[in-house]
């Protein structure tokens, strides 16, 4: 997902008992479904795991610009080039509300730039991965953007105001981001033998890395544990993982394409998909920053903020003289 | 963190297509008022939500205080005189 | 030349130019100063992609030979390509794209005013849906060279150094060829030279307000509007066209 | 029953509304404003659209009120108060002899039209809106305060015959 593996800094779930009366308090409105506001009093944890997960939110969306941003210049006909770019303006937008979400809670955007430009702060695996052709660009709108929404869309119910309404925003305005990508995959598929062999290798070299970005199986997690607790967090990966596939396959089916997965099969008795076994190895590194892309993109985006430093002051300066000017003035 | 200056932080409200009055949509940043309304029509009307926006700078906002929520709202509760419906008009008056 | 071969060129400038500048600002998607800048930059290419579309698709039109707004964009060669060098020219910092922006916006605005009174309905109607689009773009671009001017001492020499690095390509903005003549005869669309003056007031008021020198008027680098380019424009068109040009034929 | 019999005409109801003065501004009516947009019969019910001059403004439900009354009282029973919120209202609406009206009364009449949004050369340029004095006519004028005695107006004075006067503001 977006935010992956948030950790919450608690090794226990406490018991009613054990809290205190705040604390207590705290999670009866969260139990009533009374949401959080920002000035009001939450537990060191929960503002921490928040910032974590939202700046993770955040960054992600920011960071993924990269790749489709890629080709916003090389799209093959002048409304795809529209479309891309209305898409990648949004994910600089979400950034920005999330950005605006995490400051509620007592952090500035810049200490959560400069986190991610240290490389301290994670984002997504998913945008570790090059974009080689232009099926790529609709096999993230497709499969990645589909990815996100499974996530986001119970995210509207978390319990965190200011996270809430970024997401309710968030998930209106992305409603096309999913369909255009199929629409671009549907185009390529019923295309030319060239388009419909580049669609394939698309899904090929994207549909391990989607189900990654629902992260490691967490059933046993007391992290997870924890942010379903405090409805930050309202699925477990597994499920939304299971979702996926099952939402999915009949979707590349229509498509005629193939799932690279030899063990994909339909379990009856289950009513869902079997899938085989992602490769967590994988995962781990990309993660750690050996992924195909982590230092070109961190070094992207570096470069962006430093180039911009300049702009960013003599904006602040031109400001501070111009409220100078009219003080003067009215004196 | 460096003491190193962020543009400041604006909130923002817009007035919708239909709507009656101003709504808090959101936050953005930037340098000065000007540019705060600029930006806000670009980040927050793109698909053609608004037409008036008014920007504030967050730190001119003054809040009342979560804690202080029952003294402030709770007396409200018993002035129910204050609601039309507490007053019961013959029906055959019709509306008033 | 007769007027409807006229019109089709004249059409293509201003496909042209909104499709290489926006060509150009869509580039900036990602790595600009701020990420509200990301957004402003994103709108303003994508007015400008719009109105690459309406031109180009009614060039195409006039022209009668089944060529549409997209066949025109991405299979012509850089010869057949009618901007101004003006918009061709690279981002340079973030001080050479608002230079740029801001000469153009001027220039552009005070056009497609002219343009709205075309006697071409279709013609004056996509002007009038334009203009308002430009109005907003201009705002933007003179704020940033009022801020960047006015604004720190590095910001200030970086504008300083890119209005005077582009301002021989604005010469070319406001001269009168063969084909600007028919158009001004037939009533189809204003006299560049007629526009210089007001360019001129905007930009001398906006310099000087922002602290900057404007050039002594000089030499005018020209050639765009009849196809001879600078070399940028053939590296911005292998980058367009290069999903067409690879498979010729498919449908996307 | 006292009301009449037979339907006044649209022009004869009109004529009547031009009599319901504007709360904040009682020099002009409501139809001068151009706060009531239309004027319709559906089957015996009179309805009157009106569309505030801000949304929000306090006045509206004096108004409504007013026109409920000034037609009761002509004898017209069944009528309804439609609140039209889109378009919104706009300056452009006031009439001519509503902007005669407001500048005998000593509030200088909004300068530009609303809906041609000035060129933004003019704006950068500075060339300054040029508000005339209700009074003397003079073109001397200058702003006090963005601000008059209702947010829809501003303060101006006379540099000639020093009156201080309201503008209205054009939105």
């Amino acid at each position: 997902m977006y935010a992956q593996m948030v950790k919450t800094g608690v090794d226990r779930i406490q018991s009613s008992e054990e809290m205190s009366p705040e604390e207590r308090a705290f999670q009866e409105r969260i139990d009533a479904d009374i949401k959080i506001e920002p000035k009001e009093w939450m537990p060191e944890a929960y503002r921490k795991t928040l910032i974590r997960q939202i700046s993770q939110h955040a960054h992600s969306e920011i960071i993924g610009m990269q790749p489709e941003g890629n080709w916003i210049t090389r799209a093959p006909t002048l409304e795809r080039k529209a479309i891309l770019l209305a898409k990648v303006q949004d994910e600089a937008g979400h950034g920005l509300y999330l950005y605006c979400a995490a400051e509620t809670l007592g952090v500035s955007r810049d200490e959560l730039m400069e986190q991610l430009n240290s490389g301290k702060a994670k984002y997504s695996s998913i945008f570790n991965y090059p974009t080689l052709t232009w099926a790529d660009i609709g096999a993230i709108g497709w499969l990645v953007d589909g990815a996100a929404i499974m996530n986001q869309v119970p995210l509207q119910r978390c319990s965190y105001g200011p996270y809430s309404r970024a997401m309710i925003r968030i998930c209106k305005e992305e409603s096309f981001h999913q369909r255009q990508g199929y629409d671009i995959m549907m185009k390529l598929a019923r295309g030319t033998p060239e388009q419909k062999q580049m669609a394939q290798d698309a899904l090929n070299r994207w549909w391990w890395p989607s189900l990654m970005m629902f992260g490691p199986s967490d059933a046993d997690s007391v992290h997870s544990a924890q942010s379903m607790k405090w409805k930050i967090k309202i699925n477990s990966n597994d499920e939304l993982r299971q979702k996926f596939v099952d939402q999915t396959v009949p979707q590349a089916e229509y498509l005629g394409l193939t799932v690279p997965d030899p063990d994909l099969r339909w379990n009856a008795e289950r009513g869902h998909y079997d899938f085989g076994a992602v490769d967590w190895e994988e995962f781990y590194q990309v993660i750690a920053g050996n992924g195909p892309c982590n230092r070109q993109r961190l070094r992207t985006r570096v470069k962006a903020y430093e180039e911009g430093r300049w702009v960013r002051e003599a904006a602040e300066a031109y400001a501070a003289k111009k409220a100078a000017r009219a003080q003067a003035k009215a004196a | 963190m460096t003491d190193r200056k962020e543009w400041p932080l604006w909130e923002v409200f817009i007035r919708s297509q239909h709507g009656l009055a101003h709504r808090h949509v959101g936050s953005l940043h930037a340098p000065d008022a000007e540019m705060a309304i600029k930006n806000a029509r670009d980040v927050y009307t793109r698909r053609n939500e608004g037409v008036s926006i008014w920007v504030v700078k967050a730190s001119d906002i003054a809040a009342s205080s979560p804690g202080e929520k029952g003294p402030l709202f709770d007396p409200a509760n018993s002035k129910v005189y204050r609601h039309p419906t507490f007053y019961e008009i013959p029906e055959e008056l019709g509306h008033m | 030349m007769n007027e409807q071969e006229a019109l089709f060129e004249y059409l293509l400038r201003l496909g042209d130019n909104a499709l290489i500048l926006g060509h150009r600002l869509s580039e900036w998607c990602g790595h600009s100063p701020a990420l509200e800048e990301d957004l402003a930059l994103s709108n303003v290419a994508l007015d400008l992609i719009g109105q690459t579309q309406l031109w180009l698709n009614l060039a195409g039109e006039i022209e009668g030979k089944g060529r549409d707004a997209d066949k025109l964009a991405y299979l012509r060669d850089a010869r057949d390509f009618r901007n101004l060098l003006l918009v061709e020219q690279p981002n340079g910092d973030f001080a050479m794209t608002m230079a740029r922006q801001f000469y153009f916006d001027a220039w552009h605005y005070l056009q497609l005013q002219g343009l709205t009174g075309s006697k071409e309905s279709r013609i004056a109607e996509i002007a009038a849906k334009s203009l308002k689009e430009v109005a907003y773009h201009l705002e933007r671009s003179r704020d940033w060279v009022l801020r960047l001017g006015d604004g720190t001492e590095e910001s200030h020499r970086r504008m300083q150094a890119a209005i005077d690095d582009l301002w021989m390509y604005t010469g070319e903005l406001f001269e009168a060829d063969e084909i600007d003549r028919t158009m001004i005869q037939a009533g189809l669309g204003p006299d560049p030279s007629a526009l210089q003056e007001s360019w001129l007031d905007l930009v001398r008021a906006t310099a000087e307000e922002a602290t900057l020198a404007l050039p002594q008027p000089g030499w005018a680098q020209r050639g765009g509007k009849r196809g001879i380019h600078t070399e940028h424009l053939g590296y911005i068109l292998a980058d367009l066209q290069f999903l067409q040009r690879a498979y010729p034929n498919a449908v996307w | 029953m006292t009301g009449s019999l037979t339907q006044p005409d649209l022009g004869q109801v009109r004529t009547w509304l031009q009599e319901i003065p504007d709360p904040e501004v009682p020099a002009v009516s409501v139809m001068d404003l151009g706060i009531v947009r239309e004027v319709r019969w559906e089957n015996d019910e009179l309805v009157v659209a009106i569309t505030p001059t801000y949304s929000g403004c306090p006045a509206t439900s004096v108004i409504a009120l007013d026109i409920e009354a000034a037609l009761r009282a002509k004898g017209l029973e069944h009528l309804r108060i439609e609140r039209r919120l889109s378009p919104p209202w706009t300056t452009d609406w006031i009439s001519e002899e509503g902007r005669r009206k407001l500048e005998a009364y000593g509030i200088a009449p909004p300068a530009e039209r609303a809906g041609d949004s000035p060129s933004p050369f003019d704006r950068f340029l500075r060339k300054p809106l040029v508000v005339a004095c209700p009074r003397c006519k003079s073109e001397n004028t200058h702003r006090v305060s963005e601000f008059g005695s209702t947010p829809c107006k501003a303060q101006y004075q006379c540099r000639d015959c020093l009156e201080p006067f309201d503008y209205f503001k054009c939105i």
